[in-house]
């Protein structure tokens, strides 16, 4: 059971990726690859790698999402693809 | 203490700069000291390291961080290893460093007066990511010391103008690709061997049979990514710009050495890590690999020919350099990896000696184009000197440095039987040749006739003698370029000499890291 | 053979190296000055004499700095041609320095303490090229004296000074990097290790045909200074430089070294003994002969006599090059012997048309009807260095055209036995309307050569020492005679 | 099929990693590089973790009190110092390690997140000062404005 978890996490985190780097708006793309990183948190967690996942979400889903609104907010918010 | 040498290197410049951020900020005067001193040290440490090596019975110095003990000897900690590869290595970071530093105090101030202990922290760390790399003898250490590094530069290219900010930017992308495919290749090494220690990986390979996939893939992804941090054509398009605009003491230090490093790396990787009997006659590459560096030398000759910006020109010189190391370090055989290892120092001091010069025209002409150098022997005597000694070396003239790094790597060629890299190195000098001596002789010529002024034999020697002098020559400001530019810049161009000259010693000492490729040789 | 290991090789070489710093030091005083260039020239010279002796009974000078690369060491080597070829340097060196001093004084010409001082610099590579011992130490003074003689060439720092410059750099070193240095480390590769003109010899087996043919080619055109076709447009371009600098350095001091080296490559490095065995010379005598003929046709249409004497000396200088390709003895030793014998020649000729360039600034030929008789001195001397040069009796220049004439006649190459032959007749014609329009052809229209009077004495005095030496030669060649004869010796 | 679920994980990380690639040097915007570059950062964190993983039954590399000491030592884990672990050492036969994930890439990864987020703050600090020099975030309109001499 775990496994098809797993997998469907992956093919999950796939999409995740795709949908991080095609949406317009900087700010949705910023808070996607947030979620992008939360479900990596999930996947370590669950493969035994627990420290990992934490500095993921503290530092990878937290920090890193942090200052990539803060310089959305500080640049612009469109993109053109 | 002296058996703390190894660890100093990389304290010192930590250490300052630690106090710069503590002290810099309120003191922007300190900063300058505190950088010199520091540099100071680490280039004393490293030296004293590289007498260590010299007195080792086995040639290497082992240092184990921490002092975990061993098992198997094998460190626990991450350990550092010295031998005459990198003992070389760190004597030419930290005196090019130490050596820079000096000759950066007019310029930073001069280009970012307000960002002057911004700058001297990252320089600082700069320089302890560069040491590290040469020291460390953990392969994933050696990731994240690559990593500082870049960060640092990066940060050092944007510290410039407009232009540098972007090129800095491509400059993260590539290099983060470049590490990324470095860290790949270094877990595919583990998944094989389970060990970080290179010598301890090296043991545990010799047991896997050749053809582990795993190990060739993680060998080329190695590779790849050494390539695109060392700038090997064509995977060299950040390159040019992020050098050619960063600031003039950036682009002196960044220039000459983080290239070489990667160099370095590539180097360690096929001599230590790897071995030569598994890089040279396991995978059969050697063929393509320098069939690909004689592309790039000739692909960045061509490029050079065609710039009117100072700093791009030697960039893409740069660019055409670097295919001759990895071209010679791919001929398998001991001749072409010694003109390898030694064209690593000696092209990162001319590099060095270029740049250094190119900034003090610049600062002094304020023209980044090749017209800046029109009439600058009479202006500038004592940094033409300096130019031409470097550029001499740069075409490979003796008893220059440049001279002699060709020889071995032609020597290599031939016995190799690469006639085409054998062409391409020819072919590149001669066009060094066109793109210096057209330099030298707008320098030459314009000078007497450059603002119309008529020759007087008597001016003239004057000039000629007293150029550098400032009170002697009120009108000619141009001349009064500042010692501590003037300084480093002769002592490096007087080390290109030595270099050359003491080539056989130093062969020698290459020759002790290079001895495994000789049992090869002779096992053919 | 006897070695003797001595510093006066090293010191002969250092002699006018060092004076530069007297030349530098006084550079205020114009008078100190060159009695610095003087002495050191006497120095050179007597340093250079003192070995003659030691050379003439059989030694041999020797003299290591350090093993610059595994098993080439930097090294100075005195033999037989080596000796010849100092010996004329240095003694044409003193001659040049005073001939200098009335042509730079006479013409107020700018920066001459550079001019004297890379002077200098230029003698010192010279006589570092007649020493080496082995070929990297000739391959590093020999690319010293194509970067010394850059300024020297340019010194008039003019557009067309520029172009000259350019052409002669991108020429000798354009050459030498890209030919002869790939040849030098082929060689080292294939010899296992060594340089050295003594040693290299046998290649029997290791070379084939074609690989020797590629290399000497690689050496023949690598040493552009000898001014084989299609490489030899540096050297009228080369002529925009002062005259003093064209008469030493572009009749004696740089183009001997191209031949010097190319006598080297065939005598020293691949021996002549193999060449002969693997038939590959006859590629460059025929090329040496195309030149022969090409460059005396050329220098046939010259009207400017600076230029006139370049494609002259080119022709010239394939004659020792052709004479070595031969690989016959007599012909070995005529072209060695042609390095003195043409030397004393053409620079008389340099000094002569420098001279009249300071009395009268004509530089043309056909300015030049009826001087004669206004400058008698000067037109005596360079009628007798003609005749030298074209080959006449009475003249040192018979006695090497003879000898590699009679080495083309046993190799039995009669088609280059006539390019010698021919092109006498060709140096003939282009030399003798000069001589004959300035001693009973009249000045042209409107030019009036009454008030024109002999160059300054410091000129005319070198001239007529050099036309001199170039009779005596005739009746007294017997040191040079005697060092060729000791080189051709020691080999067989 | 077999061979496509097993190594599930590897495939993931290669196609992250390639969708990693494309967007840092396709992409036009340069937020969305670093997008891009984000993710191809931690496709390598998911390759280095799945090193570690040891098949199904293998746990995470957290060990009990009784899993160390073993239950007849509990008497003796009051001395304190060095020679406990000795003790440990040598009498640890009931650990088997295959139950264990390898925590070593796991240390490593923490350093490399570290590292990648470093490398994202440079880069966004880089790109907040290109957006100040070029009043843009589009590679095209930067250049262009580069090629216009505004550089």
């Amino acid at each position: 059971m775990i496994a098809v978890f797993d997998i469907c996490i992956l093919i999950f985190l796939v999409a995740i990726a795709i949908i991080a780097l095609s949406v317009k708006d900087l700010l949705a793309s910023a808070m996607i690859l947030g979620i992008y990183s939360f479900l990596m948190c999930l996947l370590w967690a669950e493969m035994g790698a627990v420290d990992v996942a934490f500095t993921e979400a503290a530092v990878g889903a937290g920090v890193s999402t942090v200052i990539m609104i803060a310089t959305v907010y500080q640049t612009s918010r469109k993109s053109s693809d | 203490m002296v058996e703390q040498f190894p660890i100093l290197i990389e304290l010192c410049p930590l250490f300052g700069a630690i106090l710069i951020a503590i002290l810099g900020f309120r003191m922007p005067k300190l900063c300058y000291p505190i950088t010199v001193l520091a540099m100071a040290l680490s280039c004393a440490a490293a030296i004293g390291t590289f007498m260590m090596m010299l007195a080792s019975p086995s040639g290497t110095v082992i240092y184990d961080l921490s002092g975990w003990g061993r098992v198997n000897d094998t460190a626990i900690s991450i350990e550092y290893r010295v031998d005459a590869l990198s003992a070389l290595m760190l004597v030419l970071i930290s005196s090019v460093a130490f050596l820079n530093v000096i000759y950066s105090k007019v310029r930073v101030a001069q280009e970012t007066p307000s960002k002057i202990p911004h700058f001297y922290i990252l320089y600082l760390l700069l320089v302890a990511g560069l040491e590290g790399i040469t020291i460390t003898n953990d392969a994933f250490n050696l990731y994240v010391l690559v990593e500082i590094s870049s960060l640092t530069g990066y940060a050092l290219i944007a510290i410039g103008s407009k232009r540098a900010v972007i090129s800095s930017f491509n400059y993260v992308i590539m290099g983060t690709i470049g590490a990324s495919f470095f860290l790949l290749g270094v877990g595919y090494l583990y998944i094989k061997t389970g060990t970080l220690n290179m010598s301890d990986i090296r043991s545990i390979m010799e047991a896997i049979p050749d053809d582990s996939k795993a190990i060739k893939v993680g060998f080329m992804l190695i590779m790849i990514g050494v390539w695109v941090k060392m700038a090997f054509f064509p995977l060299h398009g950040w390159l040019p710009n992020a050098y050619a605009y960063a600031p003039t003491a950036t682009g002196a230090l960044m220039a000459p050495l983080v290239t070489k490093v990667m160099i370095y790396i590539m180097i360690r990787m096929m001599l230590s890590v790897f071995g030569p009997e598994y890089v040279y006659e396991t995978l059969g590459w050697t063929d393509v690999v320098v069939t690909l560096s004689t592309i790039a030398i000739v692909a960045g000759s061509f490029f050079a020919l065609s710039r009117s910006d100072l700093r791009k020109m030697l960039t893409y010189i740069i660019v055409a350099e670097v295919g001759y190391m990895v071209g010679g370090a791919w001929l398998a055989n001991s001749q072409g990896m010694t003109g390898a290892i030694y064209h690593l120092l000696s092209d990162a001091l001319m590099t060095f000696c270029l740049f250094m010069v190119v900034g003090i025209v610049v600062s002094r002409t304020g023209d980044p184009k090749l017209t800046a150098f029109q009439g600058l022997y009479r202006k500038m005597p004592i940094t033409m000197v300096g130019f031409t000694i470097a550029a001499l070396s740069m075409i490979g003239l003796p008893p220059t440095c440049g001279f002699f790094s060709k020889w071995y790597l032609l020597r290599g060629g031939i016995e190799a039987g690469q006639y085409h890299y054998v062409g391409a190195l020819l072919f590149s000098s001669l066009v060094n040749a066109v793109l210096f001596f057209r330099l030298i002789e707008m320098a030459y010529y314009h000078g007497a006739h450059a603002h119309g002024e008529p020759i007087r034999d008597e001016d003239h020697e004057q000039y000629r003698m007293h150029g550098a002098d400032p009170d002697s020559q009120p009108k000619e400001t141009l001349a009064n370029a500042p010692w501590s530019m003037l300084g480093p810049m002769l002592v490096v161009a007087i080390g290109l000499i030595a270099l050359g000259v003491f080539n056989s010693t130093v062969t020698e000492w290459i020759g002790q890291v290079v001895a495994n490729l000789n049992v090869l040789e002779g096992a053919n | 053979m006897e070695i003797v290991t001595s510093i006066i090789p090293l010191l002969a070489c250092l002699a006018s190296l060092l004076a530069v710093i007297p030349i530098v030091v006084f550079r205020k005083s114009p008078n100190l000055r060159e009695a610095a260039t003087v002495v050191a020239g006497v120095a050179k010279l007597s340093l250079v004499l003192t070995m003659l002796p030691g050379i003439l009974s059989g030694k041999v000078y020797e003299f290591t700095f350090i093993e610059i690369i595994e098993g080439i060491p930097l090294q100075f080597r005195v033999d037989g041609l080596g000796m010849l070829f100092a010996l004329v340097a240095s003694s044409l060196w003193i001659l040049t320095s005073f001939y200098a001093v009335g042509y730079m004084r006479g013409l107020k010409e700018h920066a001459q303490t550079r001019f004297y001082s890379f002077f200098a610099i230029s003698l010192s590579a010279t006589l570092g090229v007649a020493f080496s011992a082995n070929l990297f130490t000739l391959y590093v003074f020999y690319e010293m004296l194509s970067l010394a003689t850059f300024p020297l060439v340019t010194h008039n720092q003019d557009k067309e000074a520029r172009s000259g410059g350019r052409t002669y750099l991108s020429y000798l070193l354009g050459t030498s990097v890209g030919f002869v240095l790939p040849a030098m480390i082929f060689c080292y590769v294939k010899s296992g290790s060594s340089l050295s003109f003594t040693e290299l010899h046998d290649w029997s087996g290791v070379l084939d045909p074609s690989a020797a043919l590629l290399l000497l080619l690689l050496f023949v055109f690598g040493f552009a200074k000898a001014g084989i076709m299609p490489f030899h447009s540096w050297l009228p371009n080369a002529m925009v430089a002062p005259t003093p600098v064209s008469a030493l350095l572009h009749a004696v001091a740089v183009v001997k070294v191209g031949v010097f080296s190319v006598i080297r490559v065939f005598t020293g490095v691949l021996g002549t003994d193999f060449l002969s065995t693997v038939d590959v010379a006859t590629v460059v005598s025929w090329a040496a002969g195309a030149t022969v003929i090409i460059s005396s046709l050329i220098a046939m249409t010259q009207d400017n006599l600076k230029r006139l004497l370049a494609f002259s000396t080119v022709g010239q200088l394939s004659y020792i090059t052709l004479g070595v390709s031969l690989l016959a003895t007599q012909a070995v030793q005529g072209s060695m012997l042609h390095i003195p014998m043409h030397a004393f020649g053409k620079i008389t000729l340099f000094f002569c048309a420098g001279a009249i360039y300071v009395a009268t600034g004509k530089k043309y030929i056909s300015q030049m009807r009826g001087l004669g008789r206004a400058m008698p001195w000067t037109f005596g001397a360079f009628a007798i260095a003609a005749m030298s040069v074209i080959g006449l009796p009475l003249t040192g220049g018979l006695l090497s055209k003879m000898y590699m004439i009679w080495g083309a006649a046993n190799a039995q190459q009669h088609a280059l036995l006539a390019v010698y032959l021919v092109s006498s007749v060709l140096n003939g014609v282009y030399f003798f309307p000069i001589v004959y329009r300035a001693f009973l052809g009249k000045p042209a229209d409107g030019e009036m050569h009454d008030r024109v009077k002999e160059a300054p004495l410091a000129c005319v005095i070198p001239l007529v020492i050099t036309a001199t030496v170039s009779v005596l030669l005739f009746f007294f060649p017997g040191v040079f005679f005697e060092l060729t004869t000791l080189m051709i010796s020691s080999k067989s | 099929m077999e061979f496509i679920v097993n190594n599930f994980n590897y495939w993931i990380y290669v196609i992250l990693m390639m969708i990693g690639l494309f967007a840092m040097i396709a992409k036009n915007n340069l937020i969305k590089k670093l997008v891009g570059m984000t993710i191809f950062q931690t496709a390598i964190i998911l390759f280095y973790v799945s090193i570690g993983v040891k098949g199904e039954g293998a746990t995470i590399p957290i060990l009990s009190y009784e899993q160390v000491h073993g239950t007849h030592h509990v008497e003796e884990a009051d001395h304190a110092g060095e020679d406990d672990s000795h003790h440990a050492q040598a009498d640890l036969p009931e650990i088997d390690a295959r139950t264990i994930t390898n925590p070593i890439p796991h240390v490593l990864m923490l350093t490399a997140i570290v590292v990648g987020v470093a490398t994202l703050g440079v880069a966004l600090a880089i790109s907040q000062r290109i957006f100040h020099f070029y009043g843009s975030l589009d590679e095209d309109v930067i250049l262009a404005k580069i090629q216009k001499g505004d550089g």
